[in-house]
């Protein structure tokens, strides 16, 4: 049976050991600090200058002052510091973040990322700070749906949308498996979803998916 | 005595020119200097350049300045937002140009410009539509994109705090673009929540030391007037 | 449970390797980690590069590594002081390579390497010696060099209280250049007056976030080791 | 009379107005700030990061964690807040300095600076900050004595040691006289130190003063 959104934010919090310090992108990828346990470690950083997030607060304790990234009402984890755009940036930049989660559009076996514009036309792409963690990250993880809505692959040999980033994804969780992008050799599976055979995921998927 | 602090928005915002590039601090609405916008809409400039993180939701504060024609050209990273009908009617009229610029590229062309550097490198974008037009380089066998600075003539900040040097002390994750922003204008002026006594500042709290700062007005209006839901 | 303090000066610098290039914090005495620059001669590594603003005084510190022989190069503004004599001796008699900067520009070199900046331009030195065998470049008809970041393997560092997680937090004008130099290296080691809880430093009073340390080590000497006249 | 070298710092603060942000270099420069009376508010910037340096400490209340380039222990002003190196120089080199003073081996009409070094073989010159602030402050104003030792112009035509910086100084403060450096004329006399005449310090110039 596909992992469900939760089961796939909760399969990729697995693989986050503690000490890391991570940023999560907007949307399904903010929903992997929920299946962090409280006994790992881990430092969430927001690039708007938030390094050590906390759980979302509970209702009537809500800080107007402390957003993340996606500008909702957050929490500080004891240890927390900020800095403005111009260090936070630094940091991502600079290749202090060890883990990034973006969503995609589309992941190419070269380890291209699309996910910010659907076409070079697009009215009024937002790019936000996608590009900046693509390029800066020490580890760039995708979390998206396998297929588009309507059944088209979002694994790919070549992206077809404009590039966020190249060579940046290192893996890819998707609701049916998890995938190493492999310098030199493409997608190489990791782990599957239960119940989910590789030639189903193969059949969903546009380019050659590799085992060990 | 040196005195930054001035009595009213009109005040702050006096001899701005159209024609203007104006930085806008704030990420979300933490940090937005809101009643300056309202100020800059009062003040009538037109032509104007705005450069600020997103591009304003529903019918308020940078989309109503949008909404009135004051605005040629917005430098962001994100125009999309809960509510951007505004900037989507005029982008889609052709009425407001959009360059759009990674969040970090951004933050970084304004913090060069207020540290006197007119062109950096960074591997953010290159080979991406982003880095069309643009110099590309090679450093140890990796491409970067060469960017070049953002100076503005007028920067609207906000702060929690300020004294009549004009040092600003930022609350929670309200410094985001507001520091460099301080620094990349020719005339900054900081909407503030409190005003303190000289010295009453923390020296090592100080986000934006005064020099940066050419004029403060304190907008005080109770704790409720930030709206999370309006970003 | 993330822990970055080490119980020893040895366990600290343990593994660095001959040939580092080692950035060291402090401007004079102040913020710089004199017990990790003692710990690195008894450590040994030897054909050094050390980035700093200046290159010691007398026999001890900074001046005493060189003494040892474990300098190869040194990178820095300001090679004189009160008593430059191992330095001098050492330079005249061609043992030691000096690589002069700008201060300036040292520290946006150091801050470029931590910021993921492979190159920049800087005004500073243009049409002097120091911009010998540097490209140059025109931007809106002034000149400006083009400067390198400046990676390092090691790091050594000064603060006054820190964490678990490696939060620094800094006192008085004892930041300096430590806050850019825990940005730049593979390895960045801080020696601290003060240990405390998690959750105990203020969010906005640590000048470096843990994400930038490795490893932190307690120096507790009590309030007059810090003598200026050794500067 | 000549200026001697407390008068001529005297004479430098005089012309320092409330409100500008003022780096002042080793040497006779720091004795500016003693010239400029506690009633006239000027921030002094120290490029290790102080921005509103006070007077020195009276004895006993050092503190050693304070100090300023000249690496002598410093106050706070009310209103100082502190910066690391990267931001101390962004603010030098971004042109946020009021006025910078500095010494000098020679300047030139052009106003050109030496005064880092005595040739281009100096057994390990120091250069410190000069040639950020030559570069990035607003003005820079160069104190010195109007000859050497041995009697030979320090102001001359065109620079003979190696520069700090090209067309950078804005005026000269002397024992002997005041001078203005003009874009497209050169010196310009400002003023005069008391019983000095014109001729005499045109005697002692290398260069071509002028009146206004």
């Amino acid at each position: 049976m596909p992992f469900n959104r939760d089961q796939m934010a909760a399969r990729l919090a697995d693989d986050v050991p503690e000490g890391w310090c991570v940023n999560l992108g907007i949307g399904m990828p903010t929903m992997v600090a929920n299946h962090v346990p409280p006994t790992r470690e881990v430092i969430f950083q927001s690039e708007n200058g938030v390094i050590g997030m906390g759980p979302a607060p509970k209702e009537g304790q809500e800080d107007p002052w402390l957003i993340n990234a996606g500008k909702q009402l957050i929490t500080l984890a004891k240890g927390a510091s900020f800095v403005g755009h111009a260090d936070s940036f630094a940091m991502i930049r600079g290749g202090h973040i060890d883990l990034c989660v973006l969503g995609g559009f589309e992941v190419a076996e070269n380890g291209d990322l699309a996910n910010w514009a659907t076409s070079e036309n697009d009215t009024a792409p937002a790019v936000g700070g996608a590009m900046d963690l693509a390029a800066g990250a020490k580890r760039l993880w995708v979390i998206m749906e396998h297929t588009t809505k309507d059944g088209r692959p979002k694994i790919v040999e070549r992206c077809g949308y404009p590039l966020t980033g190249l060579a940046c994804v290192n893996r890819v969780y998707t609701n049916l498996a998890v995938l190493d992008v492999v310098e030199g050799k493409g997608f190489v599976v990791r782990d599957l979803a239960p119940g989910v055979t590789l030639e189903e995921v193969q059949a969903k998927t546009g380019a050659t998916l590799h085992t060990q | 005595m040196i005195n930054k602090i001035v009595q009213s928005v009109a005040e702050a915002l006096a001899g701005v020119k159209d024609g203007s590039t104006v930085l806008i601090g704030g990420f979300g609405s933490v940090g937005q200097p809101d009643v300056l916008i309202e100020g800059l809409i009062e003040q009538g400039a037109k032509d104007l350049t705005i450069v600020l993180n997103n591009a304003g939701s529903g019918r308020i504060g940078v989309a109503k300045l949008m909404d009135q024609g004051q605005v040629r050209k917005i430098i962001c990273s994100f125009p999309r937002s809960k509510d951007p009908v505004v900037f989507e009617t005029l982008y889609r009229e052709g009425k407001i140009e959009l360059e759009l610029v990674p969040q970090g590229t951004l933050a970084e062309r304004i913090r060069a410009a207020g540290a006197g550097i007119p062109a950096f490198f960074t591997a953010t974008a290159a080979g991406t539509l982003l880095a069309r037009g643009k110099e590309s380089r090679e450093f140890d066998g990796k491409t970067y994109v060469m960017e070049r600075a953002l100076k503005a003539d007028l920067a609207l900040v906000e702060a929690w705090e300020a004294d009549r040097w004009g040092n600003l002390v930022y609350r929670g994750s309200g410094a985001n673009f507001n520091p460099i922003m301080a620094m990349a204008a020719e005339l900054t002026v900081a909407q503030v929540q409190h005003i303190r006594e000289l010295g009453e500042l923390h020296p090592h709290m100080i986000g934006t030391p005064g020099v940066y700062v050419n004029r403060v007005v304190q907008v005080d209006r109770g704790g409720d007037w930030l709206k999370p839901e309006q970003v």
